[in-house]
């Protein structure tokens, strides 16, 4: 099927915007801890979450917010677990690594790997009690590497469970280059656990929407999971805040707080040689410009690729922008809303 | 009343459940084999095999249960629960809070424990007080086939994730499988009121967090779990005839502790002596300390554990779990002091 | 004395004791971008990142630290610890025991730990006396950037593992990275005493097992380690303007415990209040109970504690964790029963 | 270079006599717990350890008899920590499946996979201080399931490391037949972290040496890891005293104990459809079947195919075995003499 384009930019529009606003409260310090954004994913989770039916699940992993909101999760309830506010979606319990939609069959994690597990116990549920829904895993390329999301791809196979694996390959795990930590190749990966594998562009929407059709096709006919490696970026970087985008928007600044001690263990007696040292400090810069150039400059962002496409009709297009805009400051402003007063507390 | 081995029991109030409630599944390694029983009677979808994969097998089970399935996940050996204990830590202790209270994760965890068989140390642990630390999880270590079925029962109805361990002491299933082999030449202690025992036609639930008084006594309160019990039984035997009156409570449940029995019993002893097969230090016998302590209750403390690394030697082996003579002594030393 | 920062204050230390042992080999998780310095004065031979494989890794550590190497493993936060348990609890505590006492792990493992930053509970707990529950492994935890170096250079000593932990409260780089990030707009209640302090030119060991008095007082002792000890002294310092005289015992290490430090103090005082920012149930607050029991000392006995699992928002964490309030409360409610 | 069978099938005996003494010392009851043989595997084992140089190191799973054998471990320690004397291997302290030895460095495991993180250990600590050397991990093919060692497959990969990860593929693990809880292919696998993966016929002393050299010269050259899959087969069945191996041996009186539960099952009211359980019943009485024809009575012995190889020298072979056969005997008894009085008991 053709997909909704209109539709499909509409919900990544939301998220982002949605996002934004998620940054600025973050800056103003009324959303504590870490905050790791689904910028730049937009496309890969429109793609796959505006397929689901109702019992079908979600897997997410540190980057929960936008498959949550696409899924129809309440923004208002989202943002207020964010500021930690009692009437949020978990009640302030979570935060947005643990985010829970118990109606959407959604369960999130801030552990490396877990959604693969999580897709696969959700995947078997559903087979015995929803047949013909699924179970998505959201992950990261870095995930790769840890034996439970392994696992859980041989588990899904030898049950032949209906579960995408979804994996949102942005090359960077925080601040590694993933590949460089990463042996062969994802695709032979997933043919290893004997399970089909498919590399798409994920900034893509059309293409991608494509993939994940016929990886959802398969789940539905009982003909057991996929692999999506979808390529992304994230201008948002590993999360807000880290020293790393940091450096890359105030290079000065930041440079100067690292460079001192990176100068003065170049120069302690007692060490490797000094080529080895003068080497460690170019892979260092040399990653500091890397993940500026591939990460906070990133070239394809699929809001503008969508878009692209849907100019030809640009008043219909401003509407819906305009619109967008508009539901998402009313969400912002609802959200922040002081607290309504339990009646259980004044009776 | 029929008499059922502790194994028969587990399975039977197990099979009882299993044929109420058509959403119990059961998994883990070999249960094909292990738990044909079950396989056969309620079919492969809901009795299944998994890889060697603890980790992304349990890791199912959590979502798995809390999207409608009340899955008994099979860990074959509690020691092994390592590979995976992020899905217990992580996860299913902590989905409830997460959620704000909205969501739920109905788990059993069933695994083998316990040593005095000479396997070795990385197969003969208990961990049950480590288990315990972690906040959401209950942990259960029936001592008797009763109690195995009653407790399994209980678990399958627990609203959040149950450690249901059972001793290969106990279990015959296991104890054959690690232990004896089908040899004549071993021996082990086993103890024969906890290996077999009556058990109800229909079995009812043991509530998950009641302690039993399994022994009635004056002078001193021994409190302990598992084979632990049947030892301190024997020990509180033989130290009545030198003239000491030995109360033995078996706490069937680590987490949530029963306070209530505790507390009463010491209270009315005085002398709290644990006996407890898991690990001495940051564990339930220092935890049984903290709650009389934190009553209020002035008494006196000893503690008989299994002190470090349990050694595959048998004679070594008996040295360092929780044995009689043990008890015997540090009892003992209770009164003297 | 000049002055570090806590996590300044570890990384001199540590690039002494790699200056001195060339086998000292660091890796982790980022530790290119993290502990650039250590990499820069290194190479690269010494200082690894390494995929997001913690079970993999800590299990290599493993066997590097058996054949001459002695590697510094990061856990970059201890809850991640539990996806590579089995390394800690079946190999790295148990492979001297095994071998006879032949062989042994000199391991470091060293993790942030704790809240109070508002990250929500899988990255803030403590999780220090849990695995002090293991046999074969030592815990420290220290809470001053003093204790930070001369403790990790202990560690580097010790001829079996040691798990060394930094509470982001007190390691600016982590608290940068986890809680501030670099914004203006939040603040902590970061101890300034255990954030920044003096320290050596060259750096000492401050042995494994080794409690301090931190403060003197004679009504009551606190026990506690990490950042619960500055909440600790905030609290004694109010109590004494009520006429309560303080005494608190920074523990440093976990396992093993300065059970001399613990007894003196308890036996002068006769009252013993834990403050843990770990769970309360099963843990340290309960082994230090047993263990003024096991001594024979007469106590009143409180704790303070982490209650269950830590909730994300900052006002309800800062209730679940050890808070000044809290002490002070139950430190009263011990002066009058 | 090729292999010296005489040299080979020595050690190979010199293995299978010494562990058909563990198996009759268990028999006994003198030997306590689980007891793994390594019987089957003996060409795997000898193929690799006979081309290790000193300072490589072996990470070994439960069936670490064979290779520390052959790695020159005493056998009189051996059989007396096996017996849980104070003056064993690891005086008592560690039992078969927990077996070290320092000065060869050679590491144990009870745990399923972590041999290969151990492997990983020590080739890394070889890489750095010890050129020239490496390690191997002995595993099964279930192992190929278990996470951390997926995941240490990688990080030799990454961290190019002279590890040889050999999974001896009895095509069972414990009563459950591999295949069918394994997706894809082990060798798929091995590309898909991407390291050479070879497969071969583990019984065949020859062509599983000529594999073993290979990937040795690989990891000593610094070109990394090598995986290879050697099929084999356990004639002594998963472990001594099995169930499993009962029914092998005597069906009738063992099945008895088994049929009459499993005659209940299938009649109790409520449950699965009667088709269902019949099916369930076939699986078993498969599984039974299939364990006892691959397992108890396997087609290729390697001692058997070795052995035939040197039979044209029938003096020498006779000479050969008598003096291994003697060997052992002494061994045996040996560790069976009296504990000596430790000097400090009496003073
Ligand atoms: C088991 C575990 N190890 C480490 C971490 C810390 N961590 C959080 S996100 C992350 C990187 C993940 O990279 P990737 O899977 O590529 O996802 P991305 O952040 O790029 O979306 C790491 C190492 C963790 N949360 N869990
Ligand atoms: C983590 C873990 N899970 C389960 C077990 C129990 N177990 C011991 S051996 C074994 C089967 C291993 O199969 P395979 O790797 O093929 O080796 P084989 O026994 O066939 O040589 C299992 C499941 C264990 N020891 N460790
Ligand atoms: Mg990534
Ligand atoms: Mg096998």
């Amino acid at each position: 099927m053709q997909p909704d384009l209109w539709a499909l930019y509409r919900l990544m529009l939301h998220s982002r915007l949605f996002e934004n606003a998620v940054i600025h409260l973050w800056d103003e310090g009324l959303i504590s801890g870490e905050m790791h954004m689904g910028i730049g994913e937009e496309a890969i989770v429109a793609g796959i979450v505006s397929q689901l039916i109702e019992g079908d699940a979600l897997a997410l992993d540190h980057r929960g917010t936008p498959p949550l909101l696409m899924r129809g999760v309440d923004p208002v309830l989202l943002l207020r677990e964010f500021l930690g506010r009692p009437d949020g979606l978990c009640a302030g319990m979570g935060g947005h690594m643990h985010l829970f939609s118990r109606e959407h069959l959604a369960a999130s994690s801030g552990i490396v790997g877990a959604s693969g597990p999580a897709a696969v116990g959700f995947a078997l549920s559903g087979v015995l009690q929803r047949p013909g829904t699924l179970a998505v895993a959201f992950f990261g390329e870095g995930s790769m590497n840890q034996g439970m999301l392994l696992e859980s791809m041989n588990l899904a196979v030898v049950w032949n469970l209906p579960v995408l694996f979804v994996c949102k390959d942005n090359g960077w795990s925080i601040s590694t280059m993933s590949p460089s930590m990463t042996g062969g190749n994802l695709l032979d990966r997933a043919h290893g656990f004997g399970m089909p594998g498919i590399a798409v562009d994920g900034n893509d929407i059309e293409s991608f929407y494509a993939v994940g059709e016929e990886a959802v096709q398969r789940a539905r006919n009982g003909e057991g999971p996929t692999f999506i490696r979808a390529s992304c970026s994230h201008p948002e970087g590993h999360m807000l805040g880290l020293q790393l985008q940091r450096i890359a928007r105030q290079p000065l600044k930041e440079m100067g707080e690292i460079a001192g001690p990176l100068l003065r263990s170049v120069t302690r007696v007692k060490g490797a040689s000094l080529r080895e040292r003068v080497e460690s400090v170019k892979e260092i810069l040399s990653m500091l410009g890397k993940t500026i150039k591939e990460e906070y400059i990133p070239g394809d962002d699929p809001l503008k690729l969508t878009r692209q496409k849907l100019i030809k009709d640009e008043s219909r297009l401003d509407d819906l922008e305009r619109e967008v805009l508009q539901e998402i400051e009313i969400v912002v402003e609802q959200a922040l809303e002081p607290e309504e007063l339990e009646l259980g507390r004044t009776q | 009343m029929r008499k059922l081995n502790f194994s028969e029991a587990a399975e039977d109030a197990l099979a009882q459940a299993m044929a109420q409630d058509k959403h119990i599944i059961y998994f883990g390694e070999d249960v094909v084999a292990n738990r044909r029983n079950l396989l056969v009677r309620f079919g492969k979808d809901r009795v299944r095999n998994t890889p060697i994969s603890e980790s992304a097998f349990l890791g199912a089970a959590v979502t798995a249960a809390m999207s409608g399935l009340r899955p008994v996940v099979e860990i074959m050996i509690i020691d092994f629960i390592a590979v995976a204990m992020d899905a217990l830590l992580n996860h299913a202790a902590k989905i409830e809070t997460f959620s704000g209270g909205k969501w739920n994760v109905p788990l059993v965890v069933r695994a083998a424990c316990g040593g005095g068989y000479g396997d070795g140390g990385q197969h003969e642990q208990s961990l049950w007080g480590w288990l315990a630390h972690i906040p959401g999880l209950s942990v259960v270590v029936p001592s008797t086939p009763a109690d195995a079925g009653g407790l399994i029962l209980a678990a399958l109805e627990h609203p959040n994730p149950v450690i249901f361990l059972e001793h290969k002491l106990l279990a015959e299933n296991w104890l054959d499988f690690m232990g004896t082999g089908g040899r004549k030449t071993v021996q082990f202690d086993v103890p024969v009121e906890g290996a077999r025992g009556p058990a109800p036609r229909k079995w009812q639930q043991i509530p998950i967090g009641q302690a039993v008084e399994r022994r009635k006594g004056s002078d001193l309160t021994i409190i302990s779990i598992g084979v632990g019990v049947h030892r301190a039984l024997e020990a509180a035997d033989s130290l009545d005839e030198q003239g000491i009156s030995v109360s033995v409570i078996d706490l069937r449940t680590i987490s949530p502790l029963d306070k209530g029995a505790i507390i009463e019993s010491v209270a009315k002893t005085g002398r709290l002596l644990v006996v407890d097969e898991d690990y001495e230090s940051f564990g339930l016998s220092g935890e049984l300390a903290a709650i009389t302590l934190e009553a209020g209750i002035p008494l006196k403390y000893n503690r008989v554990c299994t002190m470090g690394t349990i050694p595959f030697s048998r004679e070594l082996e008996d040295q360092a779990l929780p044995n009689v003579q043990r008890i015997k002594k540090a009892a003992v030393s209770l009164m003297e002091n």
